[in-house]
């Protein structure tokens, strides 16, 4: 049990880096993918069944497909070599990371300390579950995201379409 | 059992990576992804505190992210292609026109 | 009768209106344009005109008030009123606007309608400075007045006109933004914008300032009042705005803009904060000496004559601040009447230089010379101008200057010595100047075919003239539309000087033989129509309370005993 | 039980009206034939008036909506209708610009009614999930708007700069969300409030992780008003997108977004214990910040809207003054500060869209030299617009900074309240420029002299009226403001 | 009375605004007639109310105020005559005085341009003069003496395009300006110590003060008003301006410069005579200021081959005389000296002008000589006239001057070295005026050809008034006749009301000078020295004329400290002039103002500006860096918390 978080934690973690590390778009755009599904198992592991399912067919599925297309699309190869721009982020940009990362653990760390994720009583994720909650006290929001959906093509069609 | 600190602290080296990624990365659509990296770090938050609280909303929030990341790469990737367009290149250190 | 109801609203607001009227005049119709605006101003003076007469000297307080509520929410009020000191200073605007208009008929002659409407509006931004009675209101008015000045030197001004014209509005807005916190300030612990329910509190003891909150308070207005009188070290924006500006701005500059300073100490600074007033006198007379003697040195020095004009006000407006810091009546009534003087003889002297421009299109001294045998209309009134502002018995600069002296010697003798040295150096620079434009041989050829006055360049030198002899001569009427006001101040930040007013009447000169006895009547009906007042009174016992240097003469109490 | 009844539906009418118009125009678009386009403006703006409208209506039925996702109240109510103004303004102003570089109308004014209803959820909602879809609505709407003239790469990249920093911002927005989450169990500002509020809750002491979570989402937001250092995407963005759309994004956008800081803040984080001086200084900081960056850098500018996006930072920087006054003083500084700006930058903006002539060439001040001679009435349109904004009395501008100012004095902010007033006088300088240049300057001006179109005569107008009604009788908005009951307060 | 007074003072205004404001348009003979009718309705008028005022002792004065000027407070200034004996004497003398010279004006002006100027200016001058003599407080008189001043200014520098003409007005103006300055804070003194102003006021007050009251205030106040005397009246060190001011017409020099206003002063000093007894420190540094004058002047005058320059350091001689006659407290003899002063020292100076006018403007007596057959008229009278200040027994000099030397040695402040001085500076006066007279009229001609052919006698219209003053010289002296020579000294009596008080006051307290000599005796050595003067001259000049060459020679140092009058002029401009213009020009403006003050100011606006520009550097254009910033931001806050 816990053992399958650590191993898929570490997977999330090395292709995350390499996310970040790769050159190339595509193989950014894999190990994403990679991320993408070890999340998903850690979802399910956090008894989120659901979400995991989601995260695999949205986000795998579909997202990343898109973003691979338009990789293709314009065939982005390797980066060029950078012209020396951006100095406050190459200087400033890894020590402000790291401080990040360690003023931001330290906290959880004093806060939460070993508390397990999972408390005294179960959490009831099944879809009805979900979806029950979902109409209910959620319907406003649900509804609006359509509006967002809709802004979203509107925009894909007016940036993307050829000619003016 | 899962100390609730180790997930948050993945979920935070995941988010701290996509910023890495953004800062460090020169081409726009890994800029890009790398951003989708960050809010899956912050999924994963959610999922974790759902479970520990117990409270579903957490998840429906990720629900509601997950919609939203897909818009925006809809609309992120189109821009992108935009820009392709305008200036035959990707690298995002060429956008910056306009300065001081 | 509504008329005299709002006589006040209507004297601040008919200069709008005539701007509106010319705003939808055509643009190419210049002269019926300068012909809306002079008639405006002329009827504006005449409003003005009206509250003199009908202005009660014996009253204290305000009158003609107008009280309206504006804004609910802070309670701002349209809060109209003047006392003594503001009706002066708005005749003299209402007396000023004309001539600039005047002396600008030829000079002006591109954007003429912008001009006028600007400078219209410039005289109701400065009339409204002068009768609101609400701090706020107040605050509203000093700001808005700013813009048309500053469009006045940055489109029709010379040279650095830009750099002028921004100088002069970032400078006094550094001073207001500090005024504007007091204000606030003041309001949130009183809650009321009101000046007069502010004094009243004040007064009345119902609200108390701590110490330090008053120190504070008092800089923060007195800072803005200080930079626009200016004040020594604060005066650099005045060279370059006056030298710059068209001659209608310098002459409202002088005249009036420059008087809000003063205006404002006397009016908030003084009474509200009376501790911290009397706390930094010091200070603040030595920098009004510094200002008096430095102004004269530098301004003889200058080779330009707009900016010997504007330096020799840094020094005329030091004498101001030094009588009004003096706290007693002979220095605060000669302040105030300083104020006019300075605004109607600097005036001129801006007017005059400006005739002078545009004949010559320069302002170096060294490019005249000789004008005297060219132009002898112009030199002698010229001559009498510069006399009155160098203060020439007879003339009405003398009254002012003479009262100051008198009231810091009083304060501290050095203040007045100073200030007595401080005349001399004036007739220097004054003269030297007066010289080197007009005495001499005719050096520059141009100078040859020059012309001298035209008809309404006499006439409006003329009326100025007539003033400056007037006020020189009588200057009495002035002099008591002051007194109860200056009373009042002075009762916040010095009772001693006003206690010591309210004594026996003065022995006035006694006829020494029966049949002179009839000469000795008129002195005493001279003295009835004021003996009533506090103010005339017996000065021996005044020193006695004030001062230390009273003569030991038992028994003496004025008047001969032979 | 929670069910969804018509009384929920009402509370969100000006929201629905809006969707129906964006809807309406979009299907209208293809039908109206090339030369008419502009009727689809007129729609939208129909559109608009009628959820103003609406809103009046709703303010008739104040309470919750929604199983407490949707608070209508006072305050919402007011920023909606403020929202509507904007986007009113805007879309006037933007007509004959799309008409006059012959872009594609139909898309331009549903996404301005997308992103109005974006806000509108934004200001009206309390529920953290509602803010967030709200956000991104109009936020991604704006980012399409700012590369609207494709073509442009100005315009491109500024919505490549907006999409990806907005994008970042919202990832530390959400974390910090999840972090609430998490700490609280809802995301529901009131029940956060409550939580915090009542001392036994663990959160309620203000542990660190709390103060986090609020930096978090604070990273988020001041992000979209753009308050230092956060600031940072604000000139580009703004100079590159096309004016009108900068007019917008200046404006209503950062005013919702400030609405949504004053109900975290004030309405749910300033509960906690030792909320005070954390808050505080967050606030102060940022606002000494903000005004100084803003007013020092845009001394440089010589690009109009660069200039104006750096005043804009700088104005961020006087609300930030009020809500660190706090209270209900500085809230309702605060909501009238929000709506002066809007009329002077809309204004502003839209006048300059007309000046920059075709495709945005002349932007520069020196192009502006010399157009009092040729145009004294734009001219002098301009001058009110710009004295407006430097705070001078008799326009909004000055009642605006003066209730802030007043609200930081009441607090004894001294300090701040002397540090902004020195912050405005220098921004006195910059504004001015541009005056000196229409007044002052010789020469030609190079800005287009063209005859106003009537649409942009009648935003103008109507951002005249808003700036010297204001201007001179400030009380007659204050005084709804003060009635309005914030509903934390 | 005061309807007479009022009178006497119009007419000259009157005049003087006729003249200044339509005068162009006037022809001469009008102008001359406003202007002559103008001084002559105030001579007549001035005189009617010297016979019609019944000044007794019972009653000293008349006052009568015609409105209140200022007031403010307790300070009150009416515009108010005061009629004394004192007043009337000034009115009277100098009323006829200037009635002549306006006569003599009409002729010397006739050639000149601005002729309604001129006697625009003279009348007005005339109505300052008798403002400042009649007025009833010290503001009213400072009206005059101001007035004065102004006036002065204007004439002489009535051919302004001549720069010198217009330099010696300016600093005309400016030196007495400095003692005006002193006047004004003095009176300052007066009122905040006293309460009033008004003589009829302040002096009782004064009056009933026990000598010694209130010494050190007093004595400020008189030095300060001293100061004033010692502008006005051209004495060290302020005498500088009295010499350029020849630059003006020779009328203008006779009146202002000669016999009116530079003695306002001695007036002035005379008038407050009961401030000073109370203050002796500040009379003897009257008296002791007016000696070493009146000595130091009489050197310079040794040297003076300009005839009217002579005349002038003359004048500051024997306003010198004056002042120690006021000093040593026995004013009558100071007034009496001004009266008789000004009778023949306005002959001098229309001698001069007369001669000047024939010899075509030629001034430097070395080119003259002989002229005694061509300017018979002008010779004799300005025969009588220097007979008369060198005090030749008979003549008013004689009188006047004695009177003084008396006062100098018995006066109640008295000291034998003044008298010796005195004495001296008497020989001195006597030498240098003759030599002026030998120089100018006697010996061979050396008036060079050109100038000769058309030398001539002037007019009626001049010589008329130079008789007339020719027989007030010989008259004047003889209204008061020394005690010692078995005379009633009248005029002493006759002022007694004014300075009685005063003088008994000093005589009564103070002890006694130990020192008192035969009246005679002193008078004796007067006329020995000036004798001795009229002899030397002479010789010098007539006999022998190589004698002063060869002095010079031999005294080539002291000669040439005389000739340049001990560079006095040079002095005052290497320490006060040049170092003021040029510290305020360098110093003053350009670095303090221009630089310091006005460069803060700047310099902030710049710092502001230079932040402006390191701030924008963050807008690097770059996303990265930006995503940085933003980041930044997020770290610095959290690390607030962490550090908080």
């Amino acid at each position: 049990m816990e053992i399958l978080f650590y191993i898929f934690a570490v997977l999330a973690v090395v292709a995350g880096l390499s996310v970040v590390l790769q050159r190339a778009p595509v193989y950014s755009a894999l190990s994403l993918i990679v991320v993408l599904g070890s999340l998903a198992v850690i979802f399910l592991l956090l008894g989120a069944p659901f979400i995991a399912m989601v995260q695999v067919i949205v986000y795998a599925g579909a997202i990343m497909v898109l973003f691979v297309l338009v990789i293709m699309l314009l065939n982005a190869g390797h980066e060029g070599p950078s012209h020396h721009r951006a100095k406050f982020a190459r200087w400033a940009g890894p020590p402000l990371l790291l401080a990040f990362l360690a003023e931001f653990a330290i906290m959880i760390w004093k806060h939460f300390g070993l508390t397990p994720t999972a408390g005294s009583d179960p959490l009831d994720a099944s879809p009805a579950a979900i979806g029950r909650l979902l109409f209910r006290s959620y319907v406003l929001p649900f509804e609006v995201t359509s509006i967002l959906i809709l802004v979203a093509v509107l925009g894909a069609v007016v940036l993307a379409k050829r000619q003016l | 059992m899962i100390p609730l600190s180790h997930v948050l602290v993945l979920s935070l080296i995941l988010f701290t990576l996509g910023a890495a990624g953004f800062i460090i990365r020169r081409n726009v659509i890994t800029v890009f992804m790398c951003i989708e990296l960050m809010l899956n770090a912050v999924n994963l938050a959610f999922i974790a505190f759902a479970r520990h609280l117990p409270n579903l909303d957490g998840q429906i929030f990720v629900f509601f992210v997950i919609v939203v990341a897909a818009a925006e790469a809809a609309v992120g990737l189109a821009i992108i292609v935009a820009l392709y367009r305008n200036r035959n290149s990707l690298a995002i250190d060429d956008v910056d026109s306009m300065r001081m | 009768m509504p008329f005299e109801a709002h006589i006040l609203t209507i004297a601040t607001f008919l200069p709008l209106v005539g701007s509106l009227v010319i705003a939808f005049l055509p643009r190419e119709a210049h002269s019926r344009v300068r012909y809306v605006a002079l008639a405006f101003s002329i009827l504006t003076f005449i409003v003005t005109l009206g509250l003199i007469l009908g202005f009660d000297r014996a009253q204290g307080g305000f009158q003609w008030v107008e009280d309206y509520a504006w804004i609910q929410s802070p309670s701002i009020h349209y809060h109209l009123g003047i006392d003594g000191l503001s009706l002066i200073l708005v005749v003299l605007t209402g007396f000023l606007t004309p001539l600039s208009i005047l002396v600008s008929w030829t000079g002006i002659t591109e954007r003429v309608k912008e001009f006028h409407i600007l400078v219209l509006a410039l005289e109701a931004g400065c009339i409204g400075v002068f009768v609101s009675l609400d701090l706020f209101l107040f605050f509203v008015f000093w700001e808005v007045m700013l813009i048309p000045m500053y469009f006045l030197i940055g489109i029709w001004g010379h040279g650095r006109k830009v750099y002028a014209a921004v100088k002069f509005i970032l400078y006094t807005m550094v001073g207001s933004a500090l005024m504007l916190v007091g204000i606030i300030f003041l309001y949130e612990r009183t809650g009321s914008f009101d000046y007069t329910q502010i004094l009243s509190a004040l007064s009345s003891g119902s609200f108390e300032l701590s110490h330090n909150v008053e120190s504070l308070l008092f800089w923060a207005f007195f800072l803005a009042f200080a930079i626009k009188v200016p004040l020594f070290p604060l005066h650099t924006w005045l060279p370059d705005a006056h030298t710059e500006a068209p001659t209608a701005g310098s002459v409202m500059l002088a005249g009036v803009l420059l008087k809000m300073g003063t205006y404002g100490i006397l009016r908030f600074c003084l009474p509200l904060f009376p501790g911290a007033a009397r706390e930094f006198a010091t200070l603040i007379s030595w920098l009004a000496v510094i200002g008096i003697i430095y102004g004269a040195l530098v301004s003889m020095v200058q080779p330009d004559l707009k900016r010997l004009v504007a330096y020799s006000s840094v020094a005329h407006l030091g004498y101001v601040v030094l009588g009004i810091f003096a706290f007693n009546f002979q220095g605060a009534e000669g302040a105030i009447y300083q104020m006019a003087n300075h605004g109607v003889s600097t005036g001129a002297l801006f007017m005059m230089v400006g005739m002078l421009y545009d004949r010559r299109h320069t302002r170096l001294i060294k490019d005249f010379g000789g004008l005297a045998t060219t132009m002898p209309v112009f030199s002698a009134f010229f001559m009498i101008v510069t006399l009155s502002s160098l203060g020439l018995p007879m003339l009405n600069g003398f009254v002012g200057e003479f009262l100051i002296i008198l009231g810091s010697f009083h304060a501290r003798a050095v203040y007045g010595s100073l200030a007595a040295v401080g005349v001399i150096l004036a007739a220097v620079y004054l003269l030297w100047m007066y010289q080197r434009v007009f005495l001499g041989e005719v050096t520059d050829e141009k100078n040859r075919e020059i012309q001298d006055c035209n008809t309404r360049e006499r006439w409006m030198l003329t009326v100025a003239v007539a003033v400056i002899i007037f006020m020189g001569v009588y200057p009495q009427p002035f002099l008591r539309q002051m007194d109860a006001t200056v009373a009042q101040v002075l009762t916040r930040v010095n009772p001693d000087a006003v206690s010591a007013q309210t004594e026996k009447p003065p022995q006035a000169a006694r006829p020494l033989r029966g049949t002179e006895s009839l000469g000795s009547e008129r002195i005493g009906e001279s003295l009835g129509g004021r003996a009533s007042r506090p103010l005339s009174s017996y000065p021996l016992a005044a020193l006695k309370s004030t001062t230390g240097r009273t003569p030991a003469v038992p028994g003496l109490s004025g008047g001969q005993t032979r | 039980m929670i069910t969804v009844g018509a009384a929920d539906f009402i509370r969100i009418l000006p929201e629905i009206v809006l969707s129906f118009f964006a809807l309406l125009v979009m299907i209208l678009e293809p039908v109206t034939p090339a030369g008419r386009k502009v009727v689809l403006g007129w729609v939208a703006f129909a559109g608009v008036v009628l959820a103003g409208v609406a809103t009046v209506g709703i303010a008739r039925y104040p309470g919750a909506a929604f199983s407490a996702s949707i608070s209508n109240d006072g305050f919402s109510v007011y920023l909606i209708g403020l929202l509507l103004v904007i986007a009113a303004l805007t879309l006037l102003g933007s007509m004959s610009y799309l008409e006059r570089d012959s872009i594609d109308h139909g898309e331009f004014y549903a996404l301005i009614l997308m992103a109005t209803i974006g806000g509108a959820f934004m200001v009206a909602s309390t529920e953290l999930i509602m803010i967030f879809i709200g956000l991104e609505i109009s936020s991604i709407s704006t980012y399409i708007l700012a590369g609207y003239r494709r073509g442009e790469l100005q315009s491109n990249e500024s919505s490549v700069k907006y999409f990806l920093l907005g994008s970042f911002a919202t990832a530390f927005f959400l974390y910090g969300i999840a972090f609430v989450y998490g700490l609280t169990g809802s995301t529901n500002l009131d029940v956060v409030r409550e939580t915090l509020a009542n001392p036994g809750a663990a959160a309620a002491q203000g542990p660190q992780l709390l103060w986090l979570a609020l930096m978090l989402m604070f990273v988020g937001l001041a992000f979209k008003v753009s308050t230092a250092p956060f600031q940072i995407w604000t000139p580009d963005v703004y100079q590159g997108a096309p004016a009108p759309v900068t007019a917008y994004l200046s404006t209503a956008p950062k005013a919702a977004a400030f609405a949504v800081l004053v109900r975290i803040l004030i309405g749910s984080f300033a509960h906690a214990q030792s909320a005070g001086a954390v808050i505080f200084w967050l606030l102060w900081i940022s606002a000494v910040l903000t005004m100084c960056i803003g007013n020092l850098a845009a001394l440089w500018q010589s690009n109009v809207k660069r200039l104006l996006a750096y005043s804009a930072i700088a104005h961020a920087g006087y609300v930030l003054v009020g809500l660190t006054a706090g209270g209900a003083e500085g809230a309702t500084s605060v909501l009238f500060y929000l709506a002066g700006y809007a009329f002077m930058n809309v204004g502003a903006f839209i006048l300059i869209a007309q000046l920059a002539g075709p495709g945005e060439r002349r932007t520069d001040i020196s192009d502006f030299s010399g157009l009092a001679a040729e145009r004294p009435g734009i001219a002098a349109c301009l001058t009110v617009f710009m004295l407006s904004l430097a705070g001078f009395p008799a326009t909004v501008g000055f009642f605006a900074k003066f209730y802030v100012f007043r609200s930081a004095v009441h607090a004894h902010l001294i300090g701040l309240t002397v540090i902004a007033l020195l912050n405005s006088v220098v921004s006195v300088y910059y504004y001015l420029r541009v005056v000196v240049a229409m007044y002052m300057a010789e020469g030609k001006a190079e800005a287009s002299t063209a005859a106003l179109p009537r649409a942009v005569g009648l935003s103008l107008a109507l951002s005249l009226i808003g700036i010297f009604f204001l201007g001179l009788f400030p009380s007659s908005l204050l005084r709804d403001l003060t009635s309005i009951h914030l509903p934390w307060f | 009375m005061e309807i007479l007074l009022l009178l006497m003072l119009l007419p000259p205004l009157t005049g003087a605004a006729l003249n200044g404001i339509f005068g162009r348009r006037f022809s001469q003979g009008l102008v001359s007639l406003i202007g002559c009718g103008g001084s002559g309705l105030a001579m007549v008028f001035a005189l009617l109310a010297a016979l019609t005022s019944h000044l007794g002792p019972e009653s000293p004065a008349f006052i009568h105020s015609y409105y209140t000027w200022i007031q403010a407070g307790s300070f009150r200034a009416d515009f108010a005559v005061y009629y004394d004996r004192l007043t009337l004497i000034m009115t009277v003398t100098v009323t006829v005085i200037a009635f002549l010279i306006h006569l003599y004006s009409r002729g010397y002006m006739e050639h000149e341009g601005g002729y309604y100027r001129f006697f625009c200016y003279l009348n007005l001058f005339l109505f300052m003069m008798l403002v400042l003599v009649t007025g009833a407080s010290y503001p009213v008189m400072f009206v005059g003496w101001e007035g004065v001043g102004l006036c002065s200014y204007l004439l002489i520098g009535f051919y302004f395009p001549k720069k010198s003409a217009a330099d010696a007005g300016k600093k005309a103006f400016i030196v007495t300006r400095i003692g005006d300055a002193g006047f004004s804070v003095g009176v300052a003194l007066l009122f905040w110590t006293f309460g009033s102003v008004n003589f009829a006021e302040l002096f009782p007050k004064v009056g009933a003060l026990g000598l010694g009251d209130q010494q050190k205030t007093l004595t400020a106040a008189c030095l300060l008003l001293f100061l004033g005397a010692v502008g006005k009246s051209a004495q060290l060190p302020l005498y500088v301006w009295l010499p350029d001011a020849m630059e003006g017409p020779t009328p203008v020099s006779a009146l202002i410069h000669a016999a009116t206003m530079v003695t306002a002063g001695v007036y002035m000093v005379a008038r407050s005579n009961v401030l000073f007894v109370h203050a002796p420190g500040a009379l003897q540094t009257v008296s002791a200021i007016g000696c070493i004058t009146a000595f130091f002047a009489a050197t310079i005058a040794l040297c003076q081959t300009d005839l009217k320059r002579m005349l002038a350091y003359s004048t500051i001689s024997q306003l010198g005389y004056m002042f120690v006659g006021c000093g040593t407290a026995v004013f009558a003899s100071g007034i009496f000296h001004l009266m008789t002063h000004a009778c023949f020292k306005a002959l001098l100076f229309l001698g001069a002008g007369s001669v000047m006018h024939a010899m075509s403007g030629q001034l430097d007596m070395r080119y003259m000589g002989g002229l005694r057959h061509k300017l018979p008229t002008t010779f004799w009278t300005f025969l009588v006239a220097t007979l008369a200040i060198s005090g030749v027994p008979g003549l008013a000099g004689f009188f006047s001057k004695d009177a003084i030397l008396a006062a100098a040695y018995n006066g109640p402040l008295g000291a034998p070295w003044l008298y010796w001085l005195l004495t001296l500076t008497a020989g001195l006066t006597a030498f240098y005026m003759f030599r002026g007279l030998f120089m100018t009229f006697c010996g061979e001609s050396r008036v060079p050809h050109e100038i000769e052919h058309h030398v001539h006698e002037s007019s009626s219209k001049m010589t008329v008034p130079l008789m007339v003053l020719a027989v007030f010289s010989i008259l004047a002296g003889w209204l008061s006749i020394p005690k010692a020579l078995g005379g009633s000294e009248a005029f002493d009596r006759y002022l007694e009301p004014v300075f009685g008080q005063s003088q008994r006051l000093l005589t009564s307290s103070a002890p006694i000078a130990p020192h008192q000599a035969n009246e005679v005796m002193l008078m004796a050595m007067s006329l020995v020295a000036a004798g001795l003067g009229i002899l030397i001259a002479y010789w010098f000049y007539l006999k022998s004329p190589g004698i002063p060459d060869q002095l010079a020679a031999s005294f080539s140092g002291v000669y040439r400290t005389l000739v340049n009058k001990y560079w006095v002029d040079e002095f005052y401009n290497w320490l006060i002039v040049r170092p003021v213009a040029v510290g305020s020009d360098k110093i003053l403006w350009q670095r303090v103002d221009t630089g310091m003050i006005d460069g803060a100011v700047n310099g902030s606006a710049e710092a502001a500006s230079d932040i402006g520009r390191i701030v924008r550097r963050m807008q690097s254009g770059s996303i990265r860096s930006y995503a940085a910033w933003v980041l930044a931001g997020a770290v610095g806050w959290i690390g607030y918390l962490l550090l908080r």
